[in-house]
């Protein structure tokens, strides 16, 4: 067990170290940023000033080199725009866009797999069609407009919930219920067909044949082990979720991570798109690391590695 | 050919999306000859006029309602449609070939190429696929082109993945073997043995990475990094209509169920190529 | 004394996108408590469904009891409640499945897995259960009971494994013992431990045992009785004598005839059976077996025959036949 | 080590194949695993040999690394006298047409996107034996005759066919090129009783015809004993007895042998009944490292205890 997680940090910190040299060199085609940060009309001398006091005169793999041993000291440099450390931009908004991610998945989730589960035991019923056809419409609805459609209902039409911003609970109302959508439709399908693979395995033949009630042959012997596919989609979902953080903060005007990342991008300002992107993907290979971990609970076969 | 409609005919999600694939196909397709209004023509006297379905065939009628340049809305996601349609059917099939011609090379020889090309799978992975997109859009300009390349870059991956597990079971099959045995060369038994039996789950990627592309095409275009101006695209027309939310709902109302409509159907034909071919790949994701 | 098992007229098929496949028609017989049936059979034959649809272990839809009655100790199973057949099941009639490999539970401990049935069927406490375990264990034959019990299934063996199944199986002392192709995946000379196993066991609790296989020497070696199935019926059936040494059925002839017997080639050649296997779409009409059968008459053809007894042979032995396997026999060239 | 004069066909010496026990990035080596450890053994041109053993034994992957399908860890593989270990693709394809395998499982062995028409025709292919398309054909049809198929079955696919007409379909397909030497590996194992002596009677018709000399690896005895002239008796990697079929079967010495022996079911219930298996626990007595083959009759050998 010790060595396979041993393996699976190396392989996140190789993840990581990648995701950061792909960020690096993709932001270094963007453009430059001394002629955005300078005022119109400014000459030569300047620009070359101040790209020699940015670094951004020296050879590509030279500020490759520095940028990610700078990274290593959890340094990403001053973001250009906000004249700070990028790093405190990013982190500041962190608990913001949590919050948002947090909630959708836990009630996506926790609807999901409830319906996911009757979808499966009520087998060819209207109830499992209803589960289908819900999660189906979740799966295929854009959730930038489903967060539309809910603010035109229940904030233009209605009122009860504020168009965009954060602070209250009320807030986050119409945002997490937009992802949740999402996550419990993904949910749902998944655990559905992942129970009906596991029931038509010989251990829950083996597990009827000794005459155990259906609840205990449910959760003991189909339930846990459907789950172990449905747990590595929680940590895809847990991705998707902090990278398309994007467009859904931008649609409810929620100043999170993924807002100053696109706002970053748009102003060019490199420093803030490597914190924000290396941010999101540790998070990601952190939550990852988790669901391999909890692998090891559900399945004795790992924890043996 | 003939089994395979007649297995679509039983089952009626399957068909449902396989004739409303069709449906959004050969509208896409003929959309300059169906006698709808120039989707780029502003008429300032008509902007946001609501949908009315009175004298629905008259030539001045917008059965969607019109936008806030008076732009008609159903012309407009129609054609919207021809290029959201072919931006993901490049992606898909462009995705799709290097995806599969990866998965079948790693799976095949394994050892070194296998681990590099796998690395670099997890390294991608670690980036959630709408930032990877959002970055590299950025970086390369919002062009048909350049879209078209991004959205396969987020989906070879899913290919090469299932596909070389996929030639990892199969190579220890014995047919594979057998092909080693009367002296087949590499090429035949990549190109007669390995490829003719991993299309089928290429085909059920390819279509579940459809609906996926579409929506990611949107998302990318509501964010302003898609097709660019005048040219209709669903994604756009959201962005713009959301502006007059509280006026005019229907702007924002219809682009959406177009993609809404178009990824479901897609879905169920794609569910159905699964269930039907490839029940196994249910739970690979 | 009435049969402990009796079963009558027992037909199941199953609903597939191919058409129906009508995998049990028909079937009836009888099984005296004490007795070990042996039914042999191939694949398709019918003898695993008709088993598992008693107790109600086959998915339905898409399998189907068109019609039967299955009495157990005088109550009809096919007639019983679902709560009374998780009552009865595991604890009344118990079942060894065919590959240890996939018929644990690959996340429980085998303990728990043993204990289930205890504490379901006997509301055992877990020190209680847990003590049973141990003895169950050393019954069928794991040595350090107390430590495995705590281990997980892939940390044994395929032979260790199929010792725990029928644990599992005998752990609330059942009335009928359910081995479906038990000792298949096994390799022979652990084949042989089970077997002795399954012997030894029978002396000590007694359990009357239906088990289930293709192989016809494992039910020689274990069966009082044999019956055998094909395309969904029952062919001959009789004390196991009787029928190895006495077959009246062309199909059972046929299979005993095929195999080697210690013969070597060039002296001997195999007698093989021609033809392939049945089409279980296909409705069933006659005798299953009739077009691979070259003493088949017409009559074989167009209707099946009833399972009545051997003139001429010993009580209890049944065959389904229109012809008369020793005239024909003796009337072809074929040795006997 | 046959030991009787005439040349052998085929002969392999001191071949191994072990698996795992690569280094790894992080921690101890992969456990290793002497799939074949040391096994030599010659095959007399028109003989058969057995090859026995229970799972895991190494029996199939003798076979297979016989034909090096995957490459041998040590050892020589002889043909007619020529040494063609690690000849490489090219270098072994023409040893290709004179030397073929049969495989356990008619399933797993067919190209399901082929039709069994083609399959059978790929060989001729490959080796460019067959001009047109139609010279192709016509020897494809006299292959499927010749294995009791009906040549009008070529152009049907793999799921049509049961599983004995696929063995014949892979039989034909072995045929193909008149080789000289095939390696069945468990032809029979997977298929109905009822359908086994066909295919048996099959190997032996096809024998008697085109001279063939077979490597018959399965785990029934009784069906070995039938088929072959001499038999090699496989544990965990090594041979322990080899000799010729009535040595073995009368006076088996190795006590592995023995017990194998004493564990075959006999279909007859006199028999059956008195007989008492021999017990026999692998891990206790596994060969040691270093033992080696003696000689105790005329061309029979056991591996010394």
């Amino acid at each position: 067990m010790t060595r396979y997680l041993v393996g699976k940090l190396a392989e996140s910190l190789l993840a990581i170290w990648g995701v950061v040299t792909i960020v690096f060199f993709v932001s270094r085609v963007l453009g430059d940023p001394a002629v955005l940060l300078l005022p119109i009309g400014a000459g030569q001398q300047d620009l070359d000033a101040l790209r020699a006091s940015l670094g951004l005169d020296r050879p590509i793999l030279e500020q490759y080199l520095i940028s990610v041993l700078a990274m290593v000291r959890g340094d990403f440099g001053i973001s250009f725009q906000h004249q700070r450390p990028a790093m405190d931009v990013v982190l500041e908004r962190m608990p913001v866009t949590a919050t948002l991610a947090g909630t959708a998945l836990l009630f996506g989730t926790l609807i999901g797999a409830v319906a996911g589960a009757i979808a499966a035991l009520k087998r060819g019923t209207i109830s499992e069609f209803i589960v289908m056809v819900a999660a189906l419409l979740g799966q295929a609805t854009p959730v930038f407009w489903l967060g539309i459609m809910l603010i035109l209902l229940f904030s233009v039409d209605l009122g009860w919930f504020p168009t965009g911003g954060s602070g209250t609970i009320a807030h986050l109302v119409l945002p997490g219920l937009t992802l949740s959508v999402f996550v419990s439709a993904s949910i749902a399908r998944l655990l559905r067909s992942s129970l009906l693979d596991i029931m038509r395995e010989d251990y829950v033949r083996t597990a009827r044949a000794k005459g155990l009630l259906p609840r205990t042959v449910f959760f003991w012997h189909i339930a846990r082990n459907a789950l172990i596919p449905v747990i590595t989609m929680i940590g895809i979902i847990a991705g998707e979720l902090l990278g398309g953080s994007v467009v859904i903060e931008t649609v409810f005007a929620w100043p999170g991570v993924g807002r100053i990342i696109m706002q970053a991008i748009q102003a060019q300002d490199f420093p803030v798109i490597q914190a924000g992107v290396a941010l999101v993907a540790a998070i990601f290979i952190v939550v990852n690391l988790l669901v391999d971990l909890l692998y090891g609970v559900l399945d004795p076969r790992i924890r043996r590695r | 050919m003939k089994a395979f409609f007649l297995a679509l005919l039983k089952s009626r999600s399957g068909l449902f999306g396989f004739l409303l694939v069709s449906v959004f196909v050969l509208a896409a397709i003929l959309a300059p000859y169906l006698g709808l209004p120039v989707p780029t023509r502003s008429n300032l006297l008509a902007r946001m006029v609501a949908p009315t379905w009175t004298g629905l065939f008259s030539p001045g009628a917008h059965p969607l309602g019109t936008d806030e340049l008076g732009r008609d809305i159903l012309s407009r996601i129609v054609h919207g449609s021809r290029i959201t349609l072919a931006i993901a059917a490049a992606a898909v099939i462009l995705g799709g070939i290097v995806g599969t011609l990866l998965g079948i090379v790693a799976g095949y020889y394994r050892g070194m190429v296998d681990r590099i090309l796998m690395r670099i799978v997890d390294i991608q992975l670690a980036l959630p696929l709408m930032l990877l997109a959002l970055l590299v859009v950025a970086a390369l300009g919002p062009s048909t082109r350049n879209l078209v390349i991004v959205l396969a870059l987020t989906s070879w991956l899913r290919y090469a993945r299932i596909i070389r597990g996929q030639v990892l079971a199969l190579r220890e099959r014995e047919f594979i073997l057998s092909a080693h045995a009367i002296g087949a060369g590499t090429w035949r038994i990549m190109l007669k043995h390995l490829l003719p039996n991993v299309m089928t789950p290429a085909l059920v990627i390819a279509t579940l990475e459809l609906a996926r592309i579409i929506i990611m095409d949107a998302a990318l275009s509501f964010l302003g990094l898609g097709v660019q101006p005048p040219n209709p695209s669903w994604g756009r027309m959201l962005a713009d209509g959301r502006v007059y939310i509280s006026t005019a709902w229907w702007i924002v109302t219809f682009p959406g169920i177009a993609i809404l409509l178009t990824v479901l159907s897609v879905n169920l034909l794609g569910d159905w190529l699964r269930d039907h071919f490839d029940p196994k790949l249910r739970t690979t994701r | 004394m009435a049969p402990l098992l009796e079963v009558r007229n027992l037909t199941v098929a199953f609903d597939t996108p191919d058409g129906t496949v009508h995998a049990v028609n028909d079937v009836s017989y009888s099984l005296e408590e004490g007795e070990t049936l042996g039914i042999v059979g191939e694949s398709g034959s019918g003898k695993s469904v008709h088993a598992l649809s008693m107790v109600g272990l086959i998915a339905r839809p898409p399998g189907r009891i068109v019609r039967g009655e299955v009495l157990f100790n005088g109550r009809d199973l096919l007639a019983l409640s679902q709560r009374e057949l998780f009552d009865l099941r595991g604890k009344e009639i118990g079942f060894v499945f065919q590959d240890p490999m996939t018929s644990l539970n690959p996340v429980l401990t085998i303990e728990r897995q043993i204990a289930e049935p205890l504490r379901r069927h006997f509301g055992m406490s877990a020190s209680q259960a847990r003590a049973r375990v141990v003895e169950l264990l050393e019954l069928v034959g794991i040595p350090d009971a107390a430590r495995r019990a705590g281990q997980y299934p892939h940390e044994f063996s395929g032979g260790m494994r199929q010792r725990v199944m029928i644990a599992i199986g005998i752990s609330c002392n059942p009335k009928l013992l359910i081995a479906d192709e038990a000792t298949t995946a096994l390799d022979v000379t652990v084949q042989a431990q089970i077997l002795d196993l399954v012997r030894d066991l029978k002396k000590k609790i007694g359990t009357t045992v239906i088990w289930i296989t293709h192989d016809m020497g494992v039910v020689a070696g274990l069966a009082d009785t044999v019956q055998v199935m094909y395309g969904g019926r029952i062919m001959e059936r009789g004390p196991v004598r009787a029928v190895f040494h006495d077959p009246r059925n062309a199909y059972t002839w046929g299979l005993l005839k095929s195999l080697p017997h210690g013969g070597r080639r060039g002296v001997t050649r195999l007698y093989q059976i021609p033809g392939n296997p049945p089409d279980l779409t296909r409705a069933p009409v006659g005798d299953p077996f009739a077009p691979r059968n070259p003493f088949a008459t017409e009559r074989c053809r167009i209707e099946m025959p009833p399972l009545g007894e051997v003139e001429g042979s010993v009580a209890g032995h049944k065959v389904a036949a229109w012809y008369d396997l020793r005239a024909a026999l003796a009337a072809s060239q074929v040795q006997p | 080590m046959n030991g009787s004069n005439v040349k052998p066909l085929v002969s392999v010496q001191n071949l191994r194949k072990t698996y795992g026990g690569e280094k790894r990035l992080f921690g101890a080596p992969t456990p290793a695993l002497k799939a074949v450890n040391n096994v030599s053994f010659d095959i007399a041109p028109g003989e058969t040999l057995g090859l026995v053993g229970e799972s895991g034994s190494g029996k199939s992957t003798t076979g297979r690394v016989l034909l090096q399908l995957e490459a041998p860890t040590g050892g020589d593989i002889f043909y007619k006298g020529e040494n063609i270990t690690g000849l490489g693709k090219a270098g072994l394809k023409p040893y290709r047409r004179d030397m073929q395998i049969i495989f356990q499982d008619p399933y797993a062995s067919l190209n399901p996107r082929m039709t069994v028409g083609e399959f059978v025709g790929e060989p001729l292919e490959v080796h460019r034996l067959a001009g047109s398309a139609r010279e192709r054909e016509d020897r494809v049809a006299a292959l499927f005759a010749k294995v009791g198929l009906d040549p009008s079955f070529m152009k049907r696919y793999p799921h049509e066919f049961s599983g004995g007409q696929r063995q014949r379909v892979n039989i034909a397909r072995a045929i193909a090129l008149n080789p000289a030497f095939i390696v069945a590996d468990e032809p029979i194992t997977a298929l109905d009783v009822s359908i086994q002596a066909q295919i048996v009677n099959l190997f032996q018709d096809l024998q008697d015809e085109l001279g063939l000399t077979y490597l018959f690896i399965a785990h029934d005895l009784s069906m070995i004993r039938y088929l072959c002239h001499r038999v090699a008796v496989m544990l965990r990697g090594r041979i322990v007895e080899i000799g010729p079929c009535d040595a073995i079967f009368e006076n088996p010495q190795h006590p592995y042998t023995r017990a194998l022996l004493s564990a075959i079911p006999v279909p007859d219930p006199d028999v059956e009944r008195n007989r008492r298996p021999l017990a026999f626990d692998v891990d206790a007595n596994l060969p040691p490292e270093d033992a080696m083959l003696r000689p105790v009759g005329d061309r029979h050998f056991v591996l010394e205890v």
